[in-house]
């Protein structure tokens, strides 16, 4: 079986109302049981979704959220190279990006010792608070 | 003015988040983490902070970032939170944006007491018999006696009951007089207190004014705020069941004169003490739309919000004093989420279920609904039930009916609260007091 | 008159018991099996047939049964339904209850659509010229060449668009006799029909009478209700842009002689044709609350189901023509479980989310609910939205956010097509007809 | 199997009302489990409570439901007896109890042959259209 017919079949299932679903062929043998999650409603109230990276769902990644509001700078002025990029490694104190805020530019400083797995946001977007600004792998000292 | 940036959460927001639709206004919505109630009908929303009001609803830093990068041209502060903060007015008047309200002058003059105090006598506005600030006991007790026990010690900078203190005789002024100045100096670092004459069960009778840039300044007549619990109100009506026509002439040309004394533009509330001798006393005024304007819009049919946003964007008003014609009868309910069995304590918490009032001449202004989680960071209304009808008897039933199909699952309210207070012979009769809540709850344990 | 039962279902039956809670009158509902959304504010609850309107609301011994067991001493019959049927009034007459309505009389009269003819060219009223009832061709070819084409036929016993047939030159005349005649046999059992000159594009205007046991008779003013798909109104507004004081005036007076001529006592509507210029004609008399009362209790204040059940009682009019003043516009949007891009075609089912307007001016009338299942029996109409304004302008404003903050998951609603008809040029103008809605349909293809 | 014959499955057992389903051929084996009802939050919307006898938990028992509006009654006058009881024997034309409406007095008859097992509504209650009047214990003839 293909991995895109697999995710059909998973897309069916979900759909569906089915709690278990076990199948076993020749070159695959599978189990889907619904989470639990699904014997209550879902809280939909108006929270907007946490915008999330999508590298973000390997684990142990940490996410830099942004700490107020601002314009969102990947280098000190348009023409300097940017603080950092995927791949990039980064100390405790290292400026990630600036946010712009009311003309103050603010220095978003890494935690940590990693790696930049992804940057989320693009230069020049307004981010609000708590926003995802990028990803980080941790590297331990 | 396209665009409008509303610095508030909750039902105010979502009240000016219509009013700016209907006039065809872009709006921009903050919200603090977790407390989106008010932005599902904003063109744009952002988070400006954590559920802390301290860190989001009162971070001016974020709130104008927000403000500046999103072109707003205007911001509306509501009511609480930025609203009557001069600072703030002057901050976005210097940084281009048209703030919806007064001038920063006109705020301060009314947000301290005694120089508002000296303000109204010098205009002519019966004020209630007073001092200025008062520093020593000595000089305390010469004012007290010349005015006459019982005697308010109230904060210079002061509001909501903070800082205020009754002295029924001499013998307890000079501690009453340290405590008041101790308790103004906590709450809003400002140690001044002034001396009042103590109206006893006097009415909370507020005049709504509305003004525009250009000099033209009118009111919209009165509401009754006297249910009031430890100075938090409960339930307005409009009109006053204590006032004659002249009467009401007479205060709305003393709120008119508040109003121009200090160049008010915008919509404000005049707030006044009545006795039971029709005397009445200017108490403070209030410069920014306030939570019962709902009772006022129902019997003049003016919508106050949107004539806030017109006079802000400048146009003059297209109404004179003649114009305003008095209609009916409305009642305002706050439903609060706190428990009226165990002192009114606030009490937030997932609403189960929210079921409101419909049918004729029933208003909902609120962001109450089935599944919504009460923050516990913030005042605890979570709706306002408005009626109107012909006269105050249908009024009174009408709000009745409305507050009994109300369907509230997973916390209390003040519901039950509302429908005693509704069902009281005195407050039945009309004829009654800022007493009465305290009275009604006195009598209930 | 202290307990009433409600021969009726959905918004209307939750309307009347509205009313009654607020005079403090007990209520009994009825209902069908699975079809309970109007119950949950009466005082009690009978089940009394299964979901078919035939087998249940329209089960006289059943609801005579319950009426009778429960003590109740008067019968709303809403509309619809059992409404018009003058033979059910007679019934709750014999067995002593209060039918809250006219006359067994005062029905009949008006609901043969020949007789209510004669009755008001008799009265002064000025009815569409045509003739009695015909049944030759030949005879209808006469009258035809003396009217003057193009010409209606008409069903007498009809209504709701059956049995009509619009006949534009004489060679179709006789097979449009011929169905028309059938038409009217198999949808009210009466196959008599009759002429009338067909009015081009007029509006849809009716005026709204009050009248008590005594012989006093007012009128509320005009609804303006052109707005039609199929001689079905989506959309009301008062008042109609169209009229002037005077014209209001005369109009109003016509109807006052219309209800006069039957003795008629209760709410009722006299439905007039008005043309472009200015020439208005009867159409009939809809004795019984209808579905767009709203707006004319938006713009006089007076709450007619309240007035309905006052009268009935046998309470005079306390006002006089003089004392109703109009005040602002309103307007109501019939939100039905349909889908406009399919026709129209009734689309009941499961709402998985409702959200209603809120707000100032905006009410909701209606049984509409997240969870609640739109029975398929019974016509698609879940709720009413009405706002006022103190304007035209500013109702349409207020109607437009107001729809726009409405929020329906589950089942198509008539919403996205008020929306268009909002914002279309010819309704913006206010000049419209009874045609507009057919033309805007027709564009959307 | 192939995919597409699976999906069609997963929809054949969506539409059904099968709880589970499995199968095993030469080259896949399967199984399907529907959610249990009860995992899912009721429909709680206003339908008042069908009022029912505690007796008519046992199996194979017929509830009698009223026909129409009425007051019950058990006896033809109130002097006379009742027509029947709990262990009374009923054959189909039976009659079983009067429901009054409007003065006349409608004759609820037995449908089968049956035992009379309780009688769930009291002497002069009014019952609305469906209410159950009383329960039978069926008996083959």
């Amino acid at each position: 079986m293909k991995i895109e017919e697999l995710l059909k079949l998973v897309d069916a299932i979900k759909a569906s109302d089915l709690s278990e679903f076990n199948i076993e062929t020749a070159d695959v043998k599978m189990t889907l049981r619904r989470a639990s999650k699904s014997q209550f409603p879902e809280d939909t109230t108006a929270l907007p979704p946490v915008p999330t990276s999508p590298a973000a769902k390997e684990e142990g990644l940490v996410e830099v959220l942004a700490p107020l509001v601002g314009t969102f700078y990947q280098a000190p002025s348009p023409d300097a190279k940017p603080f950092v990029g995927p791949g990039s490694t980064v100390l405790p104190g290292d400026t990630l990006c600036i946010l712009e805020a009311m003309k103050l530019m603010n220095e978003i400083e890494a935690e940590m010792q990693g790696q930049v797995v992804d940057i989320v946001v693009k230069d020049g977007d307004l981010v609000e608070y708590g926003q995802v600004l990028m990803t980080l792998r941790p590297v331990r000292s | 003015m396209t665009k409008v940036l509303i610095a508030n959460r909750g039902e105010i927001a979502l009240r000016v988040i219509r009013a700016c639709r209907e006039l065809g206004m872009e709006t921009v919505a903050v919200y603090a983490q977790g407390d989106t109630a008010h932005v599902t009908l904003a063109d744009q929303a952002y988070c400006i902070g954590p559920a802390p009001a301290g860190l989001s609803y009162l971070n001016v830093q974020n709130l104008l970032t927000v403000a500046l990068e999103t072109k707003a041209d205007a911001i509306h502060p509501g009511y609480g939170f930025l609203a009557e903060n001069p600072g703030f007015a002057k901050l976005c008047g210097n940084l281009g944006f048209v703030f919806i309200g007064p001038s920063p002058e006109a705020i301060e003059a009314m947000g301290n007491k005694t120089r508002a105090r000296e303000l109204m006598e010098a205009a002519g506005v019966p004020v209630v018999p007073g001092t200025g600030a008062l520093t020593e006991a000595a000089e305390a007790e010469v004012w007290a006696a010349k005015i006459g026990y019982p005697v308010m010690l109230k904060a210079a900078a002061g509001g909501g009951g903070k800082g205020m203190r009754l002295v029924e005789e001499p013998e307890s002024l000079s501690r009453a007089l340290e405590i008041a100045r101790s308790e103004g100096a906590a709450a809003f670092g400002d140690s001044r207190v002034y001396m009042e004459k103590y109206i006893e069960c006097p009415r909370h009778v507020e005049i709504q004014i509305l003004a525009d840039n250009h000099g033209n300044v009118v009111h919209l007549g009165e509401r009754d705020c006297s249910v009031q619990r430890r100075h938090q109100k409960l339930l307005e009506e409009a009109p006053c069941p204590a006032l004659t026509p002249d009467l009401r002439a007479s205060m709305g040309d003393a709120a008119v004169r508040a109003a121009k004394a200090v160049k008010y533009s915008g919509v404000g509330t005049v707030e006044f003490l009545l006795d039971g001798e029709h005397n009445f006393y200017f108490m403070e005024m209030n410069t920014r739309i306030q939570v019962e304007h709902p009772v006022t819009e129902m019997i003049t049919g003016i919508d106050l919000v949107k004539a806030q946003l017109q006079v802000a964007a400048g146009e003059q008003l297209a109404i004179t004093q003649k114009d305003i014609e008095f209609r009916g009868w409305a009642i305002e309910c706050r439903i609060n989420a706190e428990d009226p069995l165990e002192g009114f304590r606030p009490a937030p918490g997932l609403i189960q279920e929210w079921r409101g009032p419909g049918g004729p001449w029933v208003r909902v202004d609120g962001v109450a609904q089935s599944g919504w989680q009460v923050p516990p960071h913030y005042d605890s209304m979570i709706a306002k039930i408005i009626v109107w009808g012909q006269d105050r008897e249908e009024a009174i039933a009408r709000m009745t009916r409305a507050l009994l199909e109300t369907n509230v699952r997973g916390i209390p309210t003040t519901i039950p609260c509302h429908l005693q207070i509704l069902a009281h012979q005195e407050f039945l009769s009309g004829n009654y007091s800022t007493a009465l809540l305290g009275r009604l709850l006195e009598r209930g344990r």
